[in-house]
C-alpha cells in the first residue's frame, strides 16, 4: 500500500466518521479536521514531490506503486504522481476545504449531504492518483454518481429536471469512455491497464483514427466543450454552492485532465491529425461563451458561460502541442478552479442573503456587503485576467504558447481567442457593476449582514490561493513544465 | 365409403360449430356449441379407432368440463343480461388475423402432405394395451408422466377449492 | 358426377382433410380468443384450440405411425390436464365475478395500477 | 543603485496596509501613510536622478542600468517574463514625474477629499496606482510592461469608480476600462507577434540595434504590408488606448467622473502618458523597422489633437474643457515622437523625441497644476459648470494665479516651461512637413483660446450669484498648487536636451527663432481673442454659436464619436451578438439535448402500451409474430 492511497483513505473514513456521528457539532468536526488533514497532506506531497525532483529523480510518475486488483481482466490499482496531478489535487483539496465552509449551514440533511459530498472527493482524488486505465473510469464514475443526488435533494430551482439532465449526459459520456478504454486496452495489446505501459506499446494508427476522438470527446463533453456544454449552466443554477464549487472547480477538470492524460498521451499520431476539429469547438466555446455570458441575467448562469469560455481554453491550449501552451493549459485548469469556486461560492452567500440571482434585482451591495463585495471584484478581476492574479498567467502562458504555431489557421484562431479578454471584462464588468455598485433599490438589501467567520474562511482560502499562484507563479510552472515533457515527447514522434 | 361419408357429416358439423361457438352473442349457446364440437372430435376418435380416447373425451370433455361451463355460465351470468357486444375493429383484426393464419397454414398442409399416404389398417387400440403403457417403466412407457398428471390433478383440485370457496 | 363422387369417397379419410378440420376448429379458437371480451369466452376459444391440437396429435399418430402410442398418451393427458385447466380457471373466474361483478377481460386491470 | 527598488515596493506596502487596514484605520492615520510613503520615494527619486544623470554617463552616453532583475515565469527557452528595474533617461524622468505629482495630489487629497467614505480606501487606491504606474516605467522587457500597464488600468478604474453609488460614476469607469482593455487586446497581440520573431521580451535586446534578432521578420508581410508594421501598429493601438487617441479617445472626458485629483494625477499627468512613453520606450524599433508606422502615429496624433482642441473650445464643463485639452496635449507628444529620428546632432533628427519627452514632462506638471487648480475651483462652487463661476479672482488669488500661470505655459508663453517644449515639437515638425507644422501652429493657437476662454470664465467675467461666498482653499490645497506653478515657471530652463535624448547622448537645443516668434504671435492673439470675448460679459460668444450652429452643436456633442460607440456596443454587440447567442443556446442548443430526453420519454411512453397485462393483445402479437416469422423461415 503506497502513502498515495491516503488521499482515498482520508475521504473514506470521514464517511465513516461521518456515519456513526450523532449531532451537527460533530458533523462539522470531522469535516473541518478531515479536509484540514486532507489539505496538509497535500501539501506535504507537494513538498515531498519538489523534494523528490530536486533530488534529481527523473522517472515520469513518482511514488508509484502497483497492485493486482483483478487479475483476470488485468486490471490493477496502480497509483503515481507527477507535476500536473500534484497540481490538481491541490486543487481539489483547497476546494473541497473552501467548500465545506460555504455550506456550514446546509439543511437539512446535513449528515447525508456530507457523506456525499465525501464521496465526491473520494473520487476525485483517486482519479487523480491513479495511473490504470479501468480504476480511473471507476473513480470517475463515483466523482459522477453522487453529482445526482446532491443537485436532486439539496438543489434550488428545477433540480430534479437538471439532475437527471446532468447525470444522463455525463453518463453518456463515461459510456462513450468507457468504451474508448476497453479499446484502448485491447488494441494496445498491453499486458496491463496501467497508461505507462500502453504509451510503451502504443496503439495501432486505425484504431487511434476512431479511439481518439471519441475519447477526447467524452472528456471534452465534461470540460463542456461546445457544443455539449448545456449540461453546465443549468446543473450550476440548480446545484447547492458547495457543488457549483466543486463541480466548476474540480469535476470539469476531470476532462482536461483526462483529455491531457488518456486522449492526447496515449494516441499522439491521431491527434495531430483529429486537433484542428477540435481546436475549432474549442475557439467557439471560447468566444460563444463569453458572448452568452454577456447576456444573460442570472448570475450563476453567467458564471456558467464564463467556465464555459475558459474550459475552451483549456482544450485550445492542450491542443497546440507545445510545451508552453500545455503549461498554460494545465494553469488555467488550476486558476479557473480557483475563480470558479471563489464566484461560485461568493454567488452563493450572495444569493443566501437576498433571495434572488437576477442581476435586475440586485443594486448597491458593495454598501452593505463590503467584505463579499470586495472579494467579488477580486474574483471578477481574476477572471478578466488581472496580472497578480492567477488568469493572467495562465492566458497569457496560453496564448504566448499558441503563438509558436506559425501557421496562419493556429494564428488566427489564437488571435480570434485572445479576444475573450475583452469580452470578459465587459460580461464581469457589467455584473459587477449591476449588483455591487450604484444605490440600493431594494429596501430589503439596506439591512444585510456581512459575511460570518465561516463564509470569511472560505472566501480568504481561495482569494489566497489565487494572489499565490498569480503572484508567484515560477515554481508552479516550472513544475508543470517538465511534467508535460513526456506528452511533448509522445506527440513529438 | 362408410368412413368416409361420416367424416365429412362429422367435419361439417364441427366446422360450423365451432365457428358458430365463438361468435355467438348467448354465451350458454356458446357452451352448447362447444359441446357439440367437444362430441364431433369425439367422433372422429371413433373413426380413427381410438375407442378408450372416444370415451374419455365423452366423458372429460363433453360430461365434466362442460358441466363446469355451464355451472360457471350460469353463476357469473345475470338473468336477462347478454354478453356486452364487443368492438367492431376488433373483430375485424381478430378475425384478419385468424384467417391469415387459417390461409398460411392451409397452404403449408396443402403443399406439404404427401398425397400418396394411405391408412394402414390396424386392429383396435386395446384398453389393456394402454393400461400397460401407461403403468410402466420401460422406454415408450408412461408411469412418470401419469403420477405428474395425477398430482397436477390433486394439485388442481386443492387450488380450485382454496380460490372458490367463499370467505 | 356420380362416378367423380364415388372415386372421391372410394378409400380411406384423406389425412389433409382431418388437418383441415382442426385447423378450423384452431382458428375459431384463434378469432373467438382475441376477438371476445367475457373471460368465459375467451376459456371456451381455448378449450376449441386444445382440441384442434389433440386431433392433430392424434391423427398424425394414426397416420404415420400406426404402432406407437405417443400421440395416443399426449392426446390424453392433454384432455386431463385441460381438465385441470379448466376447473382452475373457472375457480378464478367465479372469485373474480363475486370480488368485481364482471368477467370481462378488459377491466380487470386493479392489480396493473 | 538598487534602492530604486523601495520606490516600487514602497507603494505597494503602503497599498496591502491601507487595503487590509481599511476602515480600521483614522482617516487621518491614513493620509498620513499615503503622504509619507510618497514623500520618501520622491525623495529616493530625486535622488536617484541626480546620481544618475551624474555618475552614469559613460562617454557622453548615458548607461542602461538594470539594476534588479528577477524571473517571475519562464514560458520556454526564449520566453520568459522577467520582473525588474530599468533605469536610462526616461524612465528616471517618469520617475521624478510620477512620484513628483503623485505626491502633491496626496497633499492635496488630503483635504480635498476629506470627510468622505472610504478615504482610507482612496489613499489605497492612489498607492496602488502609483505602484503600477512605477512599475510601468521602470519595466524591463515588454511583459512586464503589459503587466504594470493592465494593473494601471484597474487601479484607473477603481478610481474612477470611487464614487460608486453614482450610476454615472460606475458607467464611465466601466467604460474606461473596456475601450482601453480593447485596446490592450491590440498590445497583446503586437507583444505575441514581436516575441515571436524576436525571441525576446527584453527592451535592452530590441532597442539594441542588433539587426540579427529581426532577422526573422524579413520578407515576411502580410496584406502588402510588412509583419514589422503590423506588429508595431498594433503595440501602438495600445498605447493609444491608454493615451486617448481618436478614435479610442472617448473614455478620457467621461473618466472625470472620478475624483478630481484622480484626474489630475492618472487622466492628464501619468497614466494617459504611458501609450507616449510606451512609444518613446521602443523608439528604435519603430524608427528602424516600422518608420511607416511612425509616420501614421504622427498622423493620428496631429489629427486627434486638433479634433480634440475643436471639441474643448465648446464644452462648458471645466473638467471637460481640460480633459479634451489634455487629449489635444498628447496629440503633440505623439506628432513630435512620430516625426523624430535618432542622434544626429547636425541635422536635428532627434529633436522631436527630446521635444516629445519635454513636453510630457512639463505638461504633466501644467496639466496636474490644472487640475488641482480646477478642483480648488469645484471645492469652492461645488460645481463643474463654467455659468456657475465667474469672477473668482476676487476670493481665491492664490488659485488664480497658478492657474494664470498654468494657462500662459500651456498657451505657450515665454518663459513658461510649456513655451520651450511646445515649440521645439513645432520646430520639429516643421522640418518634418510644414502643413503638419502649419496645422500643429494652428492647434497652438486654439489650445491658448480655450485655454483662457476657460480662464477668464471662471475668474472673469460676471459674478455668478453663490450660496455662499467661495473661499480659498486652505493650506494643504494650496501648496501643491504653488509648488507646481513654481516648477512649471522654471521647468523651461533645465537643460533637457542633455539629459533625455532618443540616443542616450547630449543634445543641443537651438531654438528656430522664427518658429518661436509666431507661435508667441499666435498664442498672444488667441489670448487676446479670448479676452475680448469672455473677459467682460459679452454677447459675441453667443452670436457665434448660433451663426455656426452645426459646427459648434457637432462640437458640443463631440462630434457623436460617444453615439457611434454607444450604437456599436449597445445595439451590435449587445442585441446583434449576445442576446442572439444567449438565445441561441437556451433554444437550439440546449432544447436539442432536452428534445433528445423527451423523445427518448415519449418513445417509452408509445412502447409502455405493449406491456399492457391484457392477454388478448400479447396472444394478438404472439399469433402475428410467428407468423411472420414462420413465413420468413418458409419463404426466404
Amino acid at each position: 500500500m503506497n502513502f498515495l492511497s491516503l488521499f482515498v483513505l482520508i475521504p473514506a473514513l470521514m464517511m465513516i466518521g461521518l456515519f456513526v456521528s450523532k449531532n451537527r457539532k460533530q458533523i462539522l468536526f470531522i469535516m473541518t479536521f478531515g479536509a484540514s488533514l486532507q489539505l496538509i497532506f497535500t501539501s506535504v506531497v507537494t513538498y515531498m514531490y519538489l523534494a523528490e525532483r530536486a533530488a534529481g529523480n527523473m522517472a515520469e510518475m513518482l511514488f508509484t506503486a502497483d497492485t493486482v486488483w483483478y487479475a483476470p481482466f488485468n486490471i490493477h490499482y496502480s497509483v503515481g504522481i507527477d507535476g500536473v496531478s500534484v497540481v490538481m489535487l491541490l486543487l481539489s483539496a483547497i476546494i473541497i476545504f473552501a467548500g465545506i465552509f460555504a455550506s456550514w449551514k446546509i439543511e437539512p440533511l446535513t449528515k447525508e449531504f456530507f457523506i456525499w459530498y465525501n464521496l465526491l472527493s473520494l473520487g476525485v482524488f483517486g482519479f487523480f492518483i491513479c495511473l490504470d486505465l479501468f480504476t480511473m473510469f471507476l473513480y470517475y464514475e463515483i466523482a459522477l454518481v453522487p453529482m445526482f443526488l446532491l443537485i436532486g435533494i439539496w438543489g434550488s430551482g428545477k433540480k430534479e429536471f437538471v439532475a437527471m439532465k446532468l447525470i444522463l449526459m455525463l453518463m453518456a459520456c463515461s459510456a462513450l469512455l468507457l468504451m474508448c478504454i476497453l479499446g484502448i486496452y485491447y488494441q494496445s495489446g498491453a499486458s496491463s491497464m496501467n497508461i505507462l505501459e500502453i504509451a510503451k506499446h502504443g496503439i495501432p494508427l486505425q484504431a487511434q483514427y476512431y479511439l481518439f476522438p471519441l475519447t477526447f470527446l467524452a472528456f471534452a463533453i465534461k470540460g463542456a466543450m461546445f457544443p455539449f456544454h448545456t449540461w453546465l449552466p443549468d446543473g450550476h443554477a440548480s446545484a447547492p454552492t458547495a457543488v457549483s464549487m466543486f463541480q466548476a472547480g474540480v469535476l470539469m477538470k476531470l476532462g482536461g485532465y483526462g483529455c491531457f492524460r488518456i486522449a492526447l498521451y496515449l494516441m499522439p499520431q491521431a491527434a495531430h491529425e483529429f486537433a484542428w476539429i477540435f481546436i475549432i469547438l474549442s475557439v467557439i466555446s471560447v468566444i460563444y461563451g463569453a458572448f452568452a455570458a454577456v447576456a444573460q441575467k442570472d448570475l450563476k448562469y453567467i458564471n456558467a458561460y464564463s467556465s464555459v469560455s475558459h474550459c475552451g481554453l483549456v482544450t485550445f491550449a492542450l491542443l497546440m502541442f507545445n510545451q508552453t501552451a500545455m503549461t498554460g493549459a494545465i494553469l488555467q485548469m488550476l486558476s479557473h478552479g480557483l475563480m470558479a469556486a471563489l464566484i461560485f461560492a461568493l454567488i452563493g452567500m450572495i444569493y443566501g442573503r437576498t433571495h434572488t440571482r437576477l442581476i435586475n434585482e440586485m443594486s448597491g451591495l458593495m454598501k452593505v456587503l463590503p467584505f463579499l463585495g470586495v472579494s467579488y471584484v477580486i474574483g471578477g478581476l481574476a477572471s478578466l485576467g488581472l496580472p497578480g492574479l492567477s488568469g493572467f498567467i495562465s492566458e497569457m502562458t496560453i496564448f504566448v504558447g499558441a503563438f509558436q504555431e506559425a501557421d496562419t489557421f493556429y494564428r488566427v484562431l489564437t488571435i480570434i481567442a485572445c479576444s475573450t479578454i475583452v469580452i470578459t471584462a465587459v460580461y464581469i464588468l457589467r455584473m459587477v457593476g449591476k449588483i455591487l455598485f450604484g444605490a440600493i433599490q431594494d429596501e430589503h438589501h439596506k439591512h444585510l449582514e456581512d459575511a460570518t467567520w465561516y463564509e470569511r474562511i472560505s472566501v480568504v482560502t481561495l482569494i489566497a490561493a489565487i494572489f499565490a499562484v498569480g503572484s508567484a507563479p515560477f515554481w508552479i510552472s516550472a513544475m508543470i513544465g517538465e511534467s508535460v515533457m513526456p506528452v511533448i515527447t509522445q506527440l513529438a514522434k | 365409403m362408410a368412413d368416409q361419408i361420416i367424416f365429412w357429416i362429422l367435419a361439417a358439423i364441427m366446422t360450423v360449430f365451432s365457428i358458430l361457438a365463438v361468435t355467438s352473442k348467448n354465451i350458454i349457446r356458446s357452451a352448447t356449441f362447444l359441446l357439440f364440437v367437444l362430441l364431433g372430435t369425439a367422433g372422429l376418435y371413433l373413426l380413427l379407432g381410438y375407442h378408450y380416447l372416444f370415451a374419455v373425451q365423452i366423458a372429460v370433455y363433453a360430461g365434466g368440463i362442460m358441466v363446469l361451463f355451464i355451472f360457471a355460465i350460469l353463476l357469473t351470468n345475470r338473468p336477462g343480461e347478454n354478453v356486452k357486444t364487443e368492438k367492431y375493429y376488433r373483430k375485424v383484426i381478430a378475425g384478419i388475423t385468424s384467417f391469415a393464419g387459417l390461409a398460411f397454414c392451409g397452404h403449408i398442409i396443402y403443399w406439404n402432405v404427401n398425397k400418396a399416404y394411405t391408412l394402414v389398417a390396424t386392429s383396435e387400440l386395446k384398453v389393456q394395451d394402454i393400461g400397460h403403457t401407461l403403468m410402466g417403466t420401460d422406454k415408450y412407457q408412461y408411469l412418470l408422466p401419469f403420477e405428474f398428471i395425477s398430482v397436477l390433478l390433486l394439485a388442481c383440485i386443492v387450488g380450485a377449492i382454496m380460490i372458490a370457496r367463499k370467505r | 358426377m356420380g362416378d367423380l363422387l364415388i372415386n372421391f369417397l372410394s378409400g380411406p379419410v384423406p389425412i389433409e382433410a382431418y388437418l383441415g378440420v382442426s385447423l378450423i376448429m384452431f382458428f375459431a379458437g384463434v378469432y373467438g380468443f382475441l376477438s371476445r371480451k367475457s373471460l368465459l369466452m375467451i376459456l371456451i376459444s381455448v378449450e376449441l384450440m386444445l382440441n384442434a391440437a389433440d386431433i392433430n396429435f392424434i391423427v398424425f399418430n394414426r397416420y404415420l405411425y400406426p404402432g406407437h402410442m405417443e400421440g395416443f398418451f399426449f392426446a390424453l393427458f392433454t384432455i386431463a390436464i385441460a381438465a385441470c385447466e379448466t376447473a382452475v380457471a373457472i375457480a378464478i373466474i367465479i372469485n373474480i365475478y363475486r370480488n368485481l361483478s364482471s368477467v370481462q377481460a378488459g377491466e380487470l386491470n386493479q392489480m396493473k395500477e | 543603485m538598487q534602492y530604486t527598488l523601495l520606490i516600487i515596493l514602497l507603494p505597494l506596502l503602503s497599498f496591502i496596509v491601507l487595503g487590509l487596514m481599511d476602515s480600521k484605520l483614522k482617516p487621518k492615520v491614513a493620509g498620513a501613510i499615503g503622504v509619507s510613503v510618497l514623500g520618501i520615494i520622491t525623495l529616493l527619486s530625486y535622488i536617484s536622478a541626480f546620481e544618475y544623470f551624474y555618475l552614469h554617463k559613460i562617454e557622453g552616453v548615458y548607461e542602461k542600468l538594470v539594476p534588479l532583475h528577477i524571473e517571475w515565469i519562464r514560458f520556454n527557452e526564449f520566453l520568459h517574463i522577467d520582473l525588474g528595474i530599468l533605469l536610462d533617461p526616461i524612465s528616471i524622468m517618469m520617475l521624478v514625474v510620477i512620484t513628483t505629482v503623485s505626491l502633491m495630489v496626496n497633499i492635496y487629497s488630503l483635504e480635498y477629499m476629506k470627510g468622505e467614505k472610504g478615504f482610507q480606501r482612496y489613499y489605497a487606491f492612489l498607492s496602488l496606482f502609483t505602484f503600477s504606474m512605477l512599475g510601468l516605467v521602470v519595466a524591463t522587457n515588454i511583459f512586464q510592461m503589459y503587466i504594470f500597464w493592465e494593473l494601471v488600468g484597474v487601479s484607473s478604474y477603481l478610481l474612477i469608480g470611487f464614487y460608486y453609488t453614482k450610476p454615472s460614476a460606475v458607467a464611465a469607469s466601466k467604460k474606461a476600462f473596456i475601450v482601453t482593455r480593447f485596446a490592450d487586446l491590440g498590445f497583446l497581440i503586437g507583444i505575441l507577434f514581436l516575441s515571436f520573431y524576436t525571441k525576446t521580451f527584453d527592451f535592452n535586446i530590441l532597442n539594441s540595434g542588433d539587426a540579427s534578432i529581426f532577422a526573422s521578420t524579413a520578407g515576411v508581410s502580410f496584406m502588402g504590408i510588412s509583419v514589422m508594421s503590423w506588429t508595431m501598429g498594433l503595440i501602438f493601438i495600445g498605447g493609444a488606448g491608454k493615451s486617448a487617441m481618436f478614435p479610442l479617445h472617448i473614455w478620457l472626458p467621461d473618466a472625470m467622473e472620478g475624483p478630481t485629483p484622480v484626474s489630475a494625477l492618472i487622466h492628464a499627468a501619468t497614466m494617459v502618458v504611458a501609450g507616449v512613453f510606451l512609444v518613446a520606450r521602443l523608439f528604435p524599433v519603430y524608427h528602424t523597422y516600422a518608420p511607416d508606422v511612425l509616420h501614421v502615429i504622427a498622423y493620428i496624433g496631429a489629427f486627434t489633437s486638433l479634433f480634440a482642441a475643436v471639441i474643448a473650445c465648446v464644452q462648458t464643463d471645466i473638467k471637460r474643457v481640460l480633459a479634451f485639452s489634455t487629449i489635444s496635449q498628447i496629440g503633440f507628444m505623439m506628432v513630435g515622437l512620430g516625426v523624430s529620428g535618432i542622434g544626429g546632432h547636425e541635422g536635428h533628427e532627434g529633436l522631436g523625441y527630446m521635444a516629445s519627452m519635454f513636453h510630457l514632462f512639463t505638461h504633466a506638471m501644467f496639466k496636474a497644476l490644472l487640475f488641482l487648480g480646477a478642483g480648488s475651483v469645484i471645492h469652492a462652487v461645488h460645481s463643474n459648470e463654467m455659468n456657475h463661476m465667474g469672477g473668482l479672482r476676487k476670493y481665491m488669488p492664490i488659485t488664480n494665479i497658478t492657474f494664470l500661470i498654468a494657462c500662459l505655459a500651456i498657451a505657450g508663453i515665454f518663459p513658461f516651461s510649456g513655451f520651450f517644449s511646445k515649440d521645439e515639437i513645432l520646430a520639429a515638425t516643421f522640418q518634418f512637413s510644414p502643413y503638419l507644422g502649419a496645422t500643429m501652429s494652428f492647434i497652438a493657437g486654439l489650445t491658448a483660446f480655450y485655454m483662457f476662454r476657460l480662464y477668464f470664465n471662471i475668474f472673469w467675467g460676471k459674478e455668478h450669484k453663490h450660496e455662499h461666498t467661495p473661499h480659498e482653499s486652505p493650506f494643504t490645497m494650496a501648496f501643491p498648487l504653488v509648488f507646481l506653478a513654481a516648477v512649471t515657471v522654471v521647468a523651461g530652463f533645465l537643460p533637457f536636451g542633455k539629459l533625455v535624448t532618443a540616443d542616450r547622448s547630449e543634445y543641443i537645443i537651438h531654438l528656430d527663432p522664427i518658429v518661436a516668434t509666431v507661435s508667441i504671435i499666435i498664442a498672444v492673439l488667441s489670448i487676446t481673442l479670448a479676452a475680448l470675448m469672455y473677459m467682460k460679459e459679452k454677447e459675441t460668444p453667443k452670436q457665434l454659436a448660433t451663426t455656426f450652429s452645426g459646427i459648434f452643436k457637432m462640437a458640443s456633442n463631440r462630434f457623436y464619436i460617444d453615439e457611434v460607440y454607444i450604437f456599436i456596443t449597445k445595439k451590435i454587440i449587445f442585441n446583434l451578438v449576445s442576446t442572439p447567442i444567449a438565445w441561441f443556446d437556451r433554444n437550439v442548443i440546449d432544447a436539442t439535448i432536452n428534445n433528445i430526453g423527451v423523445v427518448t420519454q415519449w418513445t417509452s411512453h408509445k412502447t409502455k402500451r405493449f406491456q399492457s397485462g391484457q392477454v388478448q393483445q400479447y396472444a394478438y402479437v404472439f399469433l402475428v409474430g410467428t407468423l411472420i416469422i414462420a413465413a420468413i423461415m418458409l419463404f426466404v
